[in-house]
């Protein structure tokens, strides 16, 4: 079996020589040492920006933003970059689905756009001369737009460049508002997500871990809160307080995480069993030790796949929302547009169209992506590969 | 003698898989006489299983295929018959028992519902008639108060019970053949003694042949007339249970049998892993494992079956012309074998079998 | 045995309450283990061989501390473990390990080989990952494997492998004792073997004492010094290995030993076959827990039945206890075609179905016996349940119901918990009826 | 634990919930600003009323003035006799405007349930029992299509194809026309057709899933190995042990997918059921018509999770009352 036996460099040890009585307490791991110094900085700039600061420096919706982004640096990418022959195998099993190689490829344009490119561009202003402008390499009856901006010839409005999706019915540019928008979604997405991962998890392992009365109380709580529908949940709550993105996300993020939480209840309770478990208990380790590196990171592997899969819906939720125009009207969503453009369906069809595109582009690609990792995560299928 | 109820000829199956063509079963033939019990006997991996899958067709259709060889049932070569007759076939003439018996049953219906479906698949009889009838087949498996227990849910019994209750299905419409795959591994010995009598009591019963799928060399000498070794896709040795452990005459065979544990005199591993099943050695599949190999063994194809005794062939060079059986059959071969658990193999090629060698 | 020997459990209990309603009454408890004895000295195997749902699997937790035994001492090197608080316990964990059945649940697989491997060196507290690395490199080599498996993932190796690995992690830490819990039981026969010989190796030359757990008592033969047979959460009898194989005191050792299935086809059918189940835990029957199965039960002395009809006499008076239903046997034989409706079934066929069912030959070896028998079914068919069961409960009972053996030591070296030693009466296998 | 008793829990879980809910609502209602009130206001000063009258009046109407206790053991009082108010802005009692609303709803979203459920089941079990055939990636991928697309969007593409570019059908719901015409037929096609394309796929999906666990299963072997015939196999071994996860989800699904859905469909394509009511309400600040259409669907969710329980253990054997 040991067919390739390495030479013995010498620098092997024994270890049935080892000392126990020499051995000191264990260090912090380095990523817990970053983190920390992380965590205090975010908090002492969000302090600062509270309590010192008279004018926000990022809102609330863009501070919880920069927040998800640092957790999914720590609890995502280093861990991948960490265990490169892991990921290794886990993209191997990935990439056999090539429509999620694809999505996740326009995720991330979708992610980096949506991220960076308002903070470049200024955002979309009303400007009545320019509504109605078709896209570019398109062209629409002349009559449709009040003044064309780009070439007008045989009764036909070309498009410009200057509007590569062409504009709104008052005359925002749509590629800059698809832009806008893209960031709307993703942090609708990501941050409603992050809010209900932690708060799933949190209560889904305190429930396995506790057990007893504290599984009860907290699982027939989340048999409640399951049984209201959100939906109308947030309908009552915008129509009776002033509607905004933050409000939709703490709405969906403080009461969407029941399926989480009894997800990550039924993994946890049963890798609790899994010898493994056993083996670090019998080793010496500590309830701690077990849980923090060898419950959550097995039970995140379901916890991703079914964040993954959260995403869209979430996404879904905002837009139809934004749509029924019971959201921040100042904050620029495809929904919105879309809802703008309903009534131009026989002139301007693109008003409604162009978003709407990229709106299912992106919820197909977060369902093709979620897909894909269920099936490379699954501990279940591990060693087909 | 008249000609035997199953006759397995030169069965190839195969398995169309992203990584390659896994030829599960290479080649492989045996006989099932009426009345007869043959063992087919080799370990995880060996085909055994996909073998008698194929029979009846029970294997998935695709991924796996037959690629090559004729099934002969009674005269009537299986491999192509029809869906609906094989439907017919399976439960009907050919019966099937599997190894877990905790999942065997459908968790959902009353253990009765299951035998009384089982029976009118393939008589037409009235629903009370065959409900009489399953108490009866239970009762007959000793199942104790069958007809308190006929409308239990499976969970609701043990799980030598339970396999007591898979068998009762099986006998319903009186087969000719049972395939039993691996019937007693999941249970305790001590169950496993009380199915295996039972199956022997029911045999004589029932008058049928059957055949038992195992990598168990005790349950082989219990209840075993004749005995097929499979290795890697490939019959070994076939030949009576006498002959096979009397005279064990393939090397692996008797590799097999010194490696059961608990038999009094020291045990000794086979050494080496069993092969990549997408890329098999050349020559003689087992090979790379045998102390006996030789230049002969490395190369071409696996050899053929060749006659030991009558009615006893094993698949090995030594019985071919030029070579000397006695090396293999003299005494306790294995004096040559290297005890080493790991060093014993030479190849490069299989020295780590990190596709999973022996795993299922 | 050496006078101070390594690990001794005395007495050890494991029960596990049933509760029922909200408020968690406990309406019963499940006797896993209770109350089981014994030594293991240093660089000693011993096995710990039941059926399934014998209790040796919570055995090995509860000896470990993995659990929390209900009651007993186990003394590990002097000091009472079950008195340990938290820091002693990890003191003991370094010296006492545990390997575990499944191949495939033992290692984290989100974890290299390596890391699970040298997981325990960690906890203890070694910070220098490189020494864990270089520690843990040289141990996979001796276990077989290769340096450079290190970085590989579960995933990546074969059961018989992973087996190996789990042996690496058991030793990492150079323990005293390792619990081995059905290490081979997933594995192939060709691999089992592999893995005995390879732990038979690492005793002898890191002086382990070994705990090993298996149902198969093929492979405890094979690498156990003394072994001791567990039923119902009790330990029926401790031998040496070969005094227990050779001349086992116990009818369920005996049971046991031979229900093994051996490469003999000239010995088949020879065997001595247990009827039904193990008893649930949770209410195991009085007296020898053993004797709703022993093929060997103690008949009374007023009567001289053959052994195996005495055997099916009680089966048949223990079921009555329970539950047989008059009515179930009479639709029974309307099933069968005997009879057009229940009520048509006759008495004397109701009775005749009640011995058939339980092997009982129409008329007893014994005919006092038999007069009673025949009474009592005759009361039973009538309806009178009571009467039944006080006719046959008087007759037939046994001294294994009532009287709970004890552990006693036998001529042959062995302790065995079983009122036929205890008494003296000569062994006498019943006649096998094949 | 007996079924009844847990059947008689779960009962009185229900009720439980339903109290929190109510509780919950109520408790909004007194924190959020009067808005209502204020719209109230306005109507009257636009109406050339006093605004200070309209407002005690208002208070008066909805008991605003009263100590906090009372008035919740009055709302709760009025809710349980389903005394749910005044629609301002229809001028008639709440529970009327629900009443004349929901057949509009009822007209739509029981074919598309039906149709979700059937087809979503039949194709989900044909690509489970035919894995890795071209078929079953063709039914994968329909489904990944139907559970991302926006369904407002989607109805607003359908218009946009079927009633502005070829006027097959028509854009908007016209009342008037008698339930049964083909007329009322045709301009339901669209609103059917949005709607259950997103259940059909979440049920497709689903029981792709659920059968998938099963078709492999060791039992569905031992009935092959019976002589069972493919049909047999699929409805008695496959499609009746996956019906019990599935009778979960179901009913998530026709509550959660068709409400929310329904809700959207209608607000596209104007129809006047309990969704667009509701819309309505809300764009109008009737309080007391936007609570009782949001507290419809959430009692129907309710009693739906409830039958879903019972229903449950009324298909799984296997159950343990006294798990759960």
């Amino acid at each position: 079996m040991a067919a390739d036996t390495q030479p013995d460099t010498g620098a092997s040890e024994r270890f049935e020589d080892v000392e126990w009585d020499e051995l000191g307490g264990l260090g912090l791991p380095r990523r817990t040492q970053v983190l920390v110094v992380t965590a205090l900085a975010y908090v002492a700039a969000v302090a600062y920006d509270v309590f010192v600061t008279d004018d926000a420096i990022l809102s609330g919706t863009n501070w919880l933003f920069v927040l998800t982004l640092l957790v999914g640096v720590f609890f995502v990418v280093w861990p991948l970059v960490e265990n490169r022959r892991l990921t290794a195998y886990y993209w191997r099993r990935f990439k056999k689905n090539r429509a999620a190689v694809v999505s996740a490829v326009y995720l991330v344009v979708v992610f980096v756009v949506g991220t960076f490119g308002p903070l470049l561009l200024a955002k979309p202003e009303l400007n009545v001369l320019a509504a109605y402008q078709p896209p570019v390499f398109l062209s629409v009856d002349s009559t449709v737009p009040t003044t064309c901006v780009g070439q007008s010839a045989d009764g036909l409005c070309h498009g410009t460049w200057q509007y590569p999706l062409g504009t709104t019915s008052d005359g925002k540019g749509i590629a800059k508002l698809v832009v806008f928008g893209m960031r709307v979604s993703m942090q609708v997405g990501l941050v409603t997500m992050l809010i209900v991962v932690s708060i799933g998890t949190a209560v889904g392992t305190s429930a396995a871990y506790f057990s007893g009365l504290v599984d009860e109380v907290l699982m027939r709580y989340v048999d409640i809160q399951q049984t209201f529908p959100t939906f109308f949940l947030f309908l009552i709550v915008t129509y009776l307080f002033k509607p905004s993105l933050f409000l939709l996300i703490t709405i969906f993020g403080f009461l969407g995480w029941g399926g989480i939480a009894r997800l990550v209840r039924s993994e946890a309770l049963q890798r609790r069993e899994e010898s493994y478990i056993r083996a670090a208990e019998n080793a010496g380790a500590s309830d701690g030790w077990i849980i923090r590196r060898h419950l959550m990171p097995n039970v995140s592997n379901t916890v991703i796949t079914a964040a993954t899969l959260l995403i869209p819906s979430f996404i879904l939720f905002e837009a139809t929302f934004a749509f029924l125009g019971l959201t921040d009207p100042s904050t620029p969503s495809w929904g919105q547009v879309i809802a703008s453009g309903r009534g131009d369906l026989d002139s301007a069809w693109w008003i409604a169209t162009i978003p709407g595109v990229f709106l299912f582009f992106t919820v197909l690609a977060f369902n093709f992506v979620g897909d894909a990792l269920r099936d490379a995560l699954d501990p279940r299928s591990e060693g087909e590969a | 003698m008249t000609d035997p109820l199953l006759s397995v000829r030169n069965l190839h199956v195969q398995f169309n898989t992203d990584e390659g063509v896994v030829r599960a079963v290479d080649g492989v033939s045996f006989d099932v006489k009426r009345g007869e019990t043959v063992c087919v006997v080799g370990e995880s991996g060996s085909g055994k299983t996909v073998a008698c899958e194929s029979i009846t067709r029970l294997l998935p259709m695709p991924p796996g295929e037959i690629a090559d060889g004729e099934i002969l049932f009674d005269g009537e070569d299986l491999t192509d018959a029809s869906e609906k007759r094989l439907e017919s076939i399976r439960g009907g003439r050919i019966a099937h028992v599997f190894q877990n018996p905790q999942s065997a049953l459908n968790p959902v219906y009353p253990v009765g519902a299951q035998i009384v479906e089982a029976i009118r698949l393939h008589r037409d009889v009235s629903k009370q008639a065959a409900r009489d009838r399953a108490i009866d087949l239970l009762d007959r498996v000793g199942i104790p108060e069958a007809t308190a227990r006929i409308d239990d849910y499976p969970h609701e019994f043990s799980g030598g019970m339970k396999q007591r209750v898979v068998i009762a299905m099986a006998l319903s419409a009186d087969p000719d053949l049972l395939i039993a795959d691996e019937p007693t591994t999941a249970l305790d010995v001590t169950i496993q003694a009380q199915i295996l009598r039972l199956l022997h009591d029911l045999q004589d019963e029932f008058d049928m042949s059957i055949v038992f799928v195992t990598h168990d060399l005790g349950v082989v000498a219990e209840i075993a007339d004749r005995v097929v070794v499979m290795y890697a896709g490939k019959v070994m040795e076939t030949g009576s249970v006498y002959d096979v452990f009397d005279r064990p005459s393939h090397p692996y065979t008797q590799a097999l049998l010194d490696c059961l544990p608990g038999q009094g005199e020291s045990m000794r591993p086979i050494g080496g892993t069993l092969p990549d099943p997408k890329r098999p050695p050349a020559g003689c599949r087992f090979h790379p494992r045998c102390p006996h190999a030789t230049a002969d063994c490395r190369a071409g194809d696996h050899p053929e079956p060749l006659t030991v005794d009558a009615g006893h062939e094993a698949a090995c060079v030594y019985y071919g012309p030029g070579y000397d059986s006695s090396v293999i059959r003299g005494g306790s071969a294995s004096e040559s074998r290297v005890a080493d658990g790991g060093a014993a193999v030479a190849d490069p090629d299989d020295g780590h079998d990190s596709s999973g060698g022996d795993a299922r | 045995m050496s006078p101070d020997p390594l690990l001794s459990v005395r007495e050890l209990t494991k029960h596990y309450p049933i509760t029922k309603g909200v408020l968690k009454s406990e309406v019963g408890r499940v006797k896993a283990v209770d109350g089981i004895s014994f030594d293991v000295a240093a660089g000693e195997t011993l096995g710990l061989v039941g059926e399934s749902g014998c209790g040796k699997s919570t055995a090995a937790t509860s000896l470990l501390r993995l659990e929390d035994p209900t009651g007993g001492a186990v003394v590990f090197d002097g000091e009472d473990i079950t008195d340990y608080d938290d820091t002693e316990l990890k003191r003991f964990r370094r010296r006492a390990q545990m390997m575990f059945q499944d191949p495939s649940s033992s290692f984290d697989p989100r974890m290299s080989v390596g890391e699970s491997v040298a997981e325990p060196l960690a906890i203890h507290g070694m910070r220098d990952r490189g020494r864990r690395r270089r520690i843990v490199e040289n141990l996979l080599e001796r276990v077989g494997l290769a340096a450079t498996d290190f970085d590989r993932y579960p995933h990546e190796f074969s059961g018989g492998q992973k087996q190996r690995i789990a042996l690496a992690r058991a030793l990492v830490l150079n323990p005293d004792l390792v619990v081995a819990d059905e290490p081979v039981s997933a594995l192939d026969v060709s691999i089992q073997a592999e893995i005995i010989s390879l732990m038979r190796e690492l005793q002898a030359e890191f002086g382990l004492a070994i705990v090993f757990i298996s149902h198969d008592l093929g492979v405890v033969r094979e690498v156990c010094d003394r072994v001791a047979v567990m039923y119902l959460g009790e330990i029926v009898e401790v031998a040496d290995t070969e005094t227990l194989f050779e001349d086992p005191q116990h009818p369920y050792t005996r049971a046991l030993i031979s229900s093994i299935p051996t490469p003999d086809p000239s010995r088949r059918g020879q065997r001595v076959e247990l009827t039904g189940d193990v008893p649930s835990p949770s209410n195991p029957p009085t007296g020898c827990r053993f004797h709703t199965r022993c093929p060997e039960v103690i008949q009374p002395e007023q009567f001289d039945l053959d052994q195996t009809e005495w055997r099916r006499v009680l089966d048949l008076r223990l079921r009555i206890d329970d539950d047989v239903d008059v009515d179930d046997v009479r639709t029974f034989l309307v099933a069968e075609g005997d009879a057009e409706t229940p009520e048509e079934v006759g008495e004397d066929a109701v009775k005749r179905e009640l011995r058939r069912e339980f092997d009982i030959p129409a008329t007893l070896s014994d005919p006092d016996a038999d007069a009673i028998l025949s009474n009592g079914l005759s009361a039973l068919v009538a309806g009178d349940d009571q009467a039944a069961r006080r006719t046959l409960d008087d007759a037939f009972s046994t001294v294994c119901e009532q009287t709970h053996p004890v552990l006693e030591s036998t001529p042959q070296g062995s302790t065995a918990a079983c009122h036929l030693v205890d008494e003296g009466v000569p062994i006498d296998p019943p006649a096998n009826d094949d | 634990m007996s079924m009844h008793w847990y059947v008689a829990r779960r009962v009185a879980w229900a009720v439980v919930a339903t109290y929190l809910i109510l509780t919950i609502t109520f408790g909004l209602l007194a924190v959020a600003p009067g808005d209502g009130q204020t719209a109230f206001a306005f109507q009257a000063a636009t109406e050339g009323g006093d605004v200070d009258e309209a407002r005690e009046t208002f208070d008066e109407i909805t008991g605003r003035d009263e100590p906090l206790l009372t008035r919740y053991s009055n709302y709760m009082v009025n809710m349980a006799t389903f005394n749910w108010g005044w629609s301002f802005t229809r001028n008639q009692p709440v529970m009327d405007a629900i009443a004349a609303a929901y057949p509009y709803s009822l007209m739509y979203a029981v074919p598309a349930t039906l149709i979700s459920i059937v087809f979503g089941y039949a194709i989900g079990l044909y690509s489970a029992t035919h894995q890795y055939t071209l078929t079953d990636y063709v039914g994968t991928f329909t489904a990944f299509f139907g559970i991302s697309i926006p369904n407002f969007w989607f109805g607003i593409m359908l218009i946009l194809v079927f009633a502005v570019d070829l006027g097959w059908l028509p854009s908007y719901y016209q009342t008037g026309r008698g339930v049964w015409t083909l007329a009322n037929a045709k301009q339901l096609i669209l609103p059917v057709v949005v709607l259950s394309t997103g259940a059909i796929a979440g049920n497709m999906r689903y029981s792709r899933a659920e059968a998938l666990e099963y078709v492999h299963a060791d039992f569905v072997k031992t009935a092959r190995a019976k002589g069972a015939n493919d049909w047999r196999v699929l409805v008695r071994h496959i499609f009746r042990p996956a019906m019990v996860p599935l009778m979960t989800i179901l009913v998530a699904d026709i509550l959660g997918l068709l409400f929310a859905g329904a809700y959207i469909t209608e607000v596209v394509f104007q129809i006047p059921g309990l969704g667009l009511l509701s819309y309505r309400a809300i764009i109008q600040q009737d309080t007391a018509l936007v609570m009782a259409t949001t507290l419809v669907p959430v009692f129907i969710a309710i009693v739906g999770n409830l039958v879903q329980d019972i229903a449950y253990t009324v298909l799984d054997p296997r159950i343990d009352y006294g798990d759960r």
